[in-house]
This record gives C-alpha cells, structure tokens and sequence, in this order.
C-alpha cells in the first residue's frame, strides 16, 4: 500500500523517459553474448 | 509503442545472432564444417557380421590420411589402442552395437552421438604429439565412467 | 510503409542464390517455407501498392473475391509437382515463382481478407484444407516418383507436412465454430 | 435458463469482489498449499541427491553399492526436473488464476486435486523402481536402455496429472471471459494460458513416445525406434524447461514492477512475448540432436534458426527489464547512468532473489545460444558444460525467481505475514544460493571446455593425465554443491515457516498496474486458437522431416537392454 505515493507520477513520465541506463545495461548483455560466443569459437577453431 | 532504443537493441542482438547464423552456415556448406550428420542404416544386432564393422581397425588410406572403423559397446571401443603420426587426419566411421553412446576425444573437436542402427562419421586433424583420452560422453550403464581409451599421435 | 520496406528486404533475402538454394534443396522446405515466405513478402508489401493505387484496388477488388480467386489460383497453381520440377530446371518458370507468388498471392490476399464475408473467409480455409488433405495423400500413395529432382521419401516427407498444415486448419475451423469471437472483441 | 445465468453471473461478480477484500478463498488456498510444500520436499530431498553427486563427482565421497550414482541423478533430474518446476508452477499459477479470475470454480478445482493425486501416485510409481536399482535410465530414458515398466508407466500419470491440470486452467479461463466479454484477459492469467497451452503440446510427444516404449518394456514388442523415441523425447524435454522459463519471466513482468513499487512493461509487448514463445518453443528441441546421426545437415541448419528465435523475445525481456527498473528508480530520484540502481529495494528478497535470477539469466542465455550454433555444439555436448548452463538457467533464473515469490505467495495462501527476520534470513539465503551456483556452474562450465563429461561417476580413466587435471575444478563443483544444500535447508524453513508458524496477517498479491498513458491492448492477442494453429504449423515443419524420415527409412529396431 505504502507503494501508492510514487505511482502518481504518471505526468511525470516524460521528464523521468530517460533510457539511458537501460540502453548502458543491454549494450552489457549484448557483450556478453559476443564475448561468449568468442570464447567457445576460438575454442573451437582452435581445435579444428 | 516502442521506445527507439528499444528497436536499435533488437536490430542489433539480433543482427549479431544472425552473424553467427551466417558464419556457421558458411562453415557448414561452403568448408564442410558441419556437424556430425551421417545416416547411413545398419542392424544394430548384426553390427559384427556387417561390413565394415566386421573387420574393426585402423586403415592408411592415403599420405598422413587414416580411417578408423570402430564399433561401440557397454563399456568399451574397439579398437582399444589407436596410434597415427602427428599430422595425421583420421576418419572415423562409428556404430554402436548395443545402446545409445557418445564418442568424444577430449581437447579435441571430436564428439559424436553415436547410436544403434545408424553409422556416425567423423574426422580430425590431429597435429600435435601426445596422449589423447577417448571416452563416452552419454550414460550408458553402470560401467559408464570405465568406458574410455586412448589415441596416441607420435 | 516501413512494413513495405521489411517485405522487400525479406524478397530480397530469399532471392540471394545460397538462401533459394537451401530451401531448395529439400521439397518440404521449397514448398512449405520459402513458398509461404515469398506469399508473406507480398504481403508485407501490400501496403505500399494499397496506398499507390487506391483507386485499382477499390475498383477492381471491391468485395475482396476477384483477389482472393487470383490469390487460390497462384497458390493451386504452385501445389503441383510439375511446376515446382520446373522451377529447379527452367530459369523463367523460378523467376515466374518469386514474381507470382508475392505480387499476384500475397497483395492481393492483403487486399482482399478484410473485404471478404465470413462466409467466404470460411470457405477459403475449407477448401484449402480439401486441398492440401488430397496433396498430402497424393505425395504420400503416389507410386511414382512426382518430381524428377526429389527422391520418393521427399514426396512422402512432403505429404506428411500438408496433412499436417491440413490438420490445423482443421483445428482452427474447430475452434471458429465453437468460438463467437464477437462476444470477446 | 437466463434469469439462472444472470444469478450465476451475479453471485461471481460478488464472488469477485469478495476475493479483492479478503484474499484467496480458503479452498484454493489449500490446493496452492498442497502444491507447494510437494515442490518444497521436493527440493530438500532432490538438494541432498545433488550433494550426494557433487561429493562423488569431487571424488571425496564413494556411494554405497544399494545406492549408486546413477539412481541418485536419475531421481535427481526426476526430483527437480519434473517434481519441484512442475508442482511449483501449477501451484504459482493457479493461485493467480483464483486471484486475478475472482475463484477457482468449483469444478476445476476438483480436477486439480485429481492432477494433484495422479501426479503424486504416478511419481510413487517411477520412484520405486529407481530405488530398486530397475530404472536407471536417467530422467530422459533414452531407448534401448529399458527400465522396468512400472517406471513408464509412473510416467504416463505425471503426464496425465498435468493435463488435468491444463484443462482445468483452460475451463477457468473459458468461463471468466464468458462473463467478461469484450475484456483482455488479466495478464497473469495470461502468461498462465501460454504456459498450460505449452505443458499439453509440449508433453503430447513424450507421451506417444511412452506409449510406443511400454509394450517394447514388457516385452510384447520385440524391438523399437531408437531415433523416433529419441526425436519424440526432445520436442517434449526442451519444452518443458521453457515452460519453468516462461513461469519465471511472468513474475519478472507481472509481479516485480509491483515490489519496487513500479508499473508494468507495455501489456501488448508483454503479451507478445507471451505468445512468441508458446508458438516457437516446441521446435526448439533438436538443438539437442545437432551432434545426431541421420539428420542432414541442411535439416540441422534449419533448426539453428528455429532454435535462435526464440532468443528473440528474450532479448526483448532483457530491454523491458531494465527499463522498468530504470523508470522505477528515477522516478524515486535516482541518477546518473548507472547511479539509479541504488534505489532499488535491495533488501527485500521479494526483489533480489528474482534480480539476480535475471541477472544469471544473461550468462546463461548467452550460453545457451552459443551452445545451439551447430559447429560449437561440438565443442561442449554432453559435456560438464551443459550441466552447468541448465544450473544456471534452471537452478538460477528458474528456481530464484521461484524462491522469491516463495517469500509474498506462501504468507498469501496461509494468511500470514512475510516477518523481517524471515526477509532477512531470505536475503543471507539468496546470497549463498548466488555463491553456490556461480561457484558450481562455473566450474562446470569450464571443466566442460576441457571436455569432462556430463553424467558419469567419479573416474580418472585409469589415471589418465587429461582426467586428472580435471580435478581441481571438480573439487569446487563440491564446494559449490555444499553451499546450495545449505541454502535448500534456509529456504526450506522459511517456506515452512511462513505456512504455519509466521504471525497472522494479510499479504497482498503483488500484481502491477500498466503505465497510465498506456495504449489499449489491440483484441488479437486474445486469439489463441490462432496462435495454436501457428503453433502446430511450426511443429509441423521442424518435426515433419526428420520423423518421416526416420520411420520410413528405419533400420532395423533394437531390442531393450538393461546396462546398469
């Protein structure tokens, strides 16, 4: 219940839209993937 | 609906997914990299009478070229003991004669289901000198974890 | 529009020679994926061609059934073994291939699906289920090779996979009988 | 016949709002209870077996020879695989069913007593023979290994016990919008639809494929289809750990906004997910069949595809994640780039156990897509690697998620309330879970690179040089193991603690609201006949091929064989 104060600020959406940290926070996650894919390609290739 | 970070987020990872996508294909079509797919069909129970597997062993079939026809069975490969010169490429022509095995020779690329009533088909380069550990990599019994050997390259 | 654009990159993709080849190389996929895809490509790029000539579309295509015939047409035409033969051998029959079946199936079915009737909505899924129930047991007892560049277990891979779709087409009409979706939406 | 209707109607809206006021109605909350506590025993004992493993996989413990450590991972995987996600979701889901559709009714609440009991009876039915050393098969029973029947058969009534479940969700939903024409579906039970839809498609093959298995294991047929079952087993197996998969995330956008006091991700992309993964999942399976012989290479490179997509709506999770959090917390006043993370409710386990779920569910997707690029699934198949990317995602992403609703829908059903030492005894257990699996599964991740295999006992291979250098990093596997079942025994006496001895109280059900300038939700996404229809025409074109391919050419059947 206690939660009901901050979810007034629904006009106030526009001013808080700022998306940068979630941008900073997926351009990790996509790292991730290619350094992970990296490792276990350059595993493989060299094993071949 | 949605927001433009959103759409550059997904065109990107996705993009990158169907960069790995394209490599693989080129691997697998152009150099004929791909994995493990051979079929040809076998009786699972008449694996000793049936060529090749009849005659299990390994064969120099061309300069530093070797094919190795191997049948697998609860716990144990045979042939038991393979050795080849270093620079050496093997062939491996697998089948198993009882359940579902896997064929993996570690530090290696090797790894290959191998599974009754179907001929598996592999092939490694093997360049440097020393003791390769071959083992089953899927469970097949109580003596599961007893079921490896070794491929030697001098 | 940027649907248009998504729909001509996707033509342009399934035209790139390693892409068709692919598909090709099984029927299943050369009939049941890079065939719809092309369809969905034209539809995709149905709004382009909606909003450039209005006036063709409303005049020709006006309650939806003269598209949807040309739409069931295209579509029969590229069901058969022969023609899906020629297209392997005959270069002008595979490019008749990507031109048809965006631009004469896919537009038109965009065009046409929200004009039509229920009723007709219904009978179209009916008789492509007919269809695609005698293709599938065509390709599956057919004692004859249908296709010079496929082998007999293709034909039958094939078979199975239009009594498959056949199948949910089935459960869709099922589930449109029992359903009134007018009371959900 | 319509004054009946509308009386009906009117009882439920009362009914409704009854629910709203005071919470879950007693009989519902038993059968969540119910569930509930078999998930939670289910995981002290499937915990212990795991740390049986772990101990002789480091080579420190030998099992006795009454209990090896075959039958122990057999009923391990069976135990968590099947037991604990299986009854953890349909009791998660169908609390949120009778929260968010004002009851139960009567009658599908019977039948989820009927799932509940044939679940358990079938369960008491493969569980014997695995402790008689007559089905050591593992918890994928790969033919022609042949387990004594009565395991198959054990099988079919999970099977069964599930649809039941399944059907009775789907008569629930049936009926709420038969009075709620015209309305969306609430989103919870929503994600629930998706995910009973996919446990029935999803577990259509495996059971054809017992089907086909029983008579072979009774020995009225002489042999069987080693591909077919094979093929059959994994439409089913992929599909049922998305289905846990699919659970988590709808607690990551239903319930989680709502915790940090937030609102929900747009509802149509959400919905959207929702439907993308029910319609792509069931093709996913035969990433694990990339290494298979007898399936071309053109048919594999397909299914690459196939497998990937449904990568996508989990990236687009990835986004819808962060930006609540990041929406959450500016608006509370955070700043700066990375700055606003600090005003997230890092003490409260309702939110950390199922963040850093999240969080572990970007190294383990980026496994899991690297795994399924055919030439680099040479490199790790069946190889210790795999078991740690399915810790990762399913004792991490998976079972996190779950512990943390543990901590709001066990005081929800019982009527109680979450107390601060409970939280805070639930963050020190979140946080040793976290060590545990980053300790375990990145050993095993690593040791998987230098090939050591998945599923084999303790073995030096004859004192193999290779073999022996694996070692070390399996000793940190039994670290890591010792510290999970540590936080089993934490978790555990919260949730028990919380149903019976917590103080009286009422405790919300956390369900978030969308964002006020939200756009209305388009009518198609309530289509789902459509989406099925999409769904088996997928199936259609991924399994068609290989099936056929395989019954037509088959070669010669095997018979069953008892290797253990």
């Amino acid at each position: 219940m206690e939660t009901r104060k901050v979810n007034q600020g629904g006009k106030a959406s526009k001013e808080l839209g700022t998306l940068k940290g979630t941008i900073f926070s997926v351009t990790v996650v996509g790292l991730g993937i290619f350094v992970t894919y990296l490792l276990v390609y350059g595993l493989y290739m060299a094993r071949l | 609906m949605m927001h433009r970070s959103e759409k550059v987020w997904l065109f990107l990872s996705f993009g990158m997914i169907i960069g790995f996508m394209l490599i693989t294909g080129y691997q697998t079509f152009a150099l004929e990299m791909g994995p493990p797919s051979y079929g040809e069909r076998i009786d699972p129970q008449k694996v000793d009478e049936t060529a090749p597997f009849d005659n299990p062993g390994i064969k120099q079939i061309g300069e530093d070229e070797y094919e190795v026809v191997m049948t697998l069975q609860v716990f144990s490969f045979t042939p038991s003991k393979i050795e080849v010169p270093a620079g050496s490429t093997v062939h491996f022509i697998l089948t198993s004669k009882d359940v579902v095995h896997g064929f993996q020779v570690a530090e290696t690329n090797l790894n290959a289901m191998v599974v009754p009533g179907y001929v598996q088909k592999i092939t490694q380069k093997f360049d440097n000198p020393g003791e390769y550990l071959v083992l089953c990599n899927e469970y097949c019994g109580a003596g599961h974890q007893m079921m490896s050997t070794t491929i030697t390259v001098k | 529009m940027k649907q248009s654009g998504y729909g001509l990159i996707l033509l342009l993709v399934m035209l790139l020679p390693p892409v068709a080849n692919l598909l090709e190389s099984i029927m299943i996929t050369h009939m049941h994926m890079q065939m719809p895809i092309l369809v969905i490509a034209g539809f995709l790029m149905a709004k382009f061609f909606q909003q450039h000539y209005l006036q063709f579309f409303a005049k020709w295509n006006e309650n939806g059934v003269p598209g949807i015939l040309l739409f069931t047409i295209i579509m029969a035409y590229w069901s058969l073994p022969r023609t899906m033969d020629e297209a392997l051998t005959l270069t002008s029959v595979e490019a008749f291939k990507f031109v048809s079946l965006p631009f004469l199936a896919g537009v038109p079915l965009r065009d046409s699906w929200p004009k039509l009737s229920s009723f007709w909505k219904h009978a179209l899924i009916i008789f492509f289920t007919i269809l695609f129930l005698a293709l599938g047991w065509l390709y599956m007892w057919s004692p004859v090779q249908l296709c010079n560049n496929y082998l007999v277990i293709e034909q039958i891979t094939l078979g199975w996979g239009f009594i498959s779709t056949a199948f949910a087409m089935v459960v869709y009409l099922v589930y449109s009988y029992f359903m009134d979706f007018s009371k959900y939406e | 016949m319509e004054t009946i209707m509308n009386k009906s109607g009117k009882t439920q809206v009362i009914r409704e709002k009854v629910n709203k006021v005071l919470g879950i109605s007693l009989e519902d909350a038993r059968l969540t209870k119910s569930y509930l506590s078999v998930a939670f025993l289910a995981i002290l004992l499937g915990g212990l077996l795991g740390l049986l493993q772990g101990l002789n996989r480091a080579g420190l413990l030998e099992l006795p020879v009454w209990l090896n450590y075959y039958q122990v991972l057999t009923a391990h995987g069976l135990l968590l695989v099947v037991v604990l996600s299986a009854f953890f979701t349909i009791g998660y889901f169908y609390a949120g069913l009778s929260h968010t559709l004002g009851g139960l009714l009567p009658k599908v609440r019977k039948m989820a007593w009927i799932g509940f009991w044939m679940k358990i009876f079938g369960f008491v039915l493969a569980v014997i023979p695995i402790l008689m050393n007559e089905a050591s098969v593992m918890y994928t029973f790969y033919p022609p290994m042949a387990a004594s029947p009565i395991f198959y058969i054990g099988l079919v009534f999970i099977v069964l016990g599930v649809w039941m479940c399944a059907f009775g969700a789907f008569i629930n939903v049936a009926s709420w919008r038969k009075r709620n024409p015209g309305q969306h579906i609430p989103i919870l039970s929503f994600f629930a639809t998706g995910v009973f839809v996919l446990l029935f498609f999803g577990s259509l093959p495996v059971a054809i494929e017992v089907f086909t298995i029983i008579p072979w294991a009774f020995g009225w047929v002489e042999t069987i289809n080693v591909m077919v079952a094979r093929t059959l087993f994994w439409a089913f197996g992929h599909t049922l750990v998305n289905i846990w998969y699919l659970t988590a995330v709808s607690a990551w956008y239903v319930i989680v906004p709502k915790i940090i006091g937030g609102r929900r991700w747009n509802d149509l992309l959400t919905r959207i997910v929702v439907i993308a993964l029910v319609i792509m999942n069931i093709t996913g399976g035969f990433h694990h069949q990339i290494i298979d012989p007898g399936i071309s290479e053109p048919v594999k490179y397909m299914h690459v595809f196939m497998s990937l997509a449904i990568g996508f709506p989990s990236l687009m999770t990835a986004y819808a994640m962060f930006a609540v959090f990041e929406r959450t917390a500016r608006r509370k006043g955070g700043k700066g780039l990375v700055g606003w993370y600090k005003k997230l409710p890092w003490g409260d386990v309702r939110f950390l156990a199922p963040f850093i779920a999240m969080a572990a569910f970007i190294p383990a997707g980026a496994g899991g897509i690297v795994q399924s690029t055919n030439q680099l699934n040479q490199v790790v198949h069946n190889t210790m690697w795999i078991v740690g990317h399915f810790h990762l995602t399913l004792g991490m992403s998976v079972v996190m998620t779950f512990f943390g609703i543990s901590y709001w829908l066990v005081p929800y059903v019982s009527k109680r309330v979450l107390t601060p030492q409970i939280n805070k005894l639930g963050v020190i257990q979140t946080i040793i879970w976290t060590i545990g699996m980053v300790i375990m599964s990145g050993a095993m991740h690593w040791v998987g690179l230098l090939g050591s295999p998945r599923r084999t006992s303790y073995s030096t291979y004859f004192d193999n040089a290779t073999a022996l250098s694996w070692d070390p990093y399996l000793f940190f596997l039994a670290i890591g193991g010792t510290l999970l079942m540590i936080g089993v025994l934490i978790q555990v006496y919260a949730v028990f603690y919380l149903m019976f001895f917590a103080p009286k109280g009422n405790t919300e059900f956390p369900v978030a609201e969308v964002e006020e300038d939200a756009a209305p939700t388009p009518r198609w996404t309530e289509r789902w006949g459509l989406w099925i229809v999409c769904m088996i025409v997928l199936v259609g074109m991924a399994y068609v091929i290989p099936l056929v391919d395989f019954i037509v050419n088959a070669p010669p059947g095997s018979p069953p064989y008892k290797t253990w």
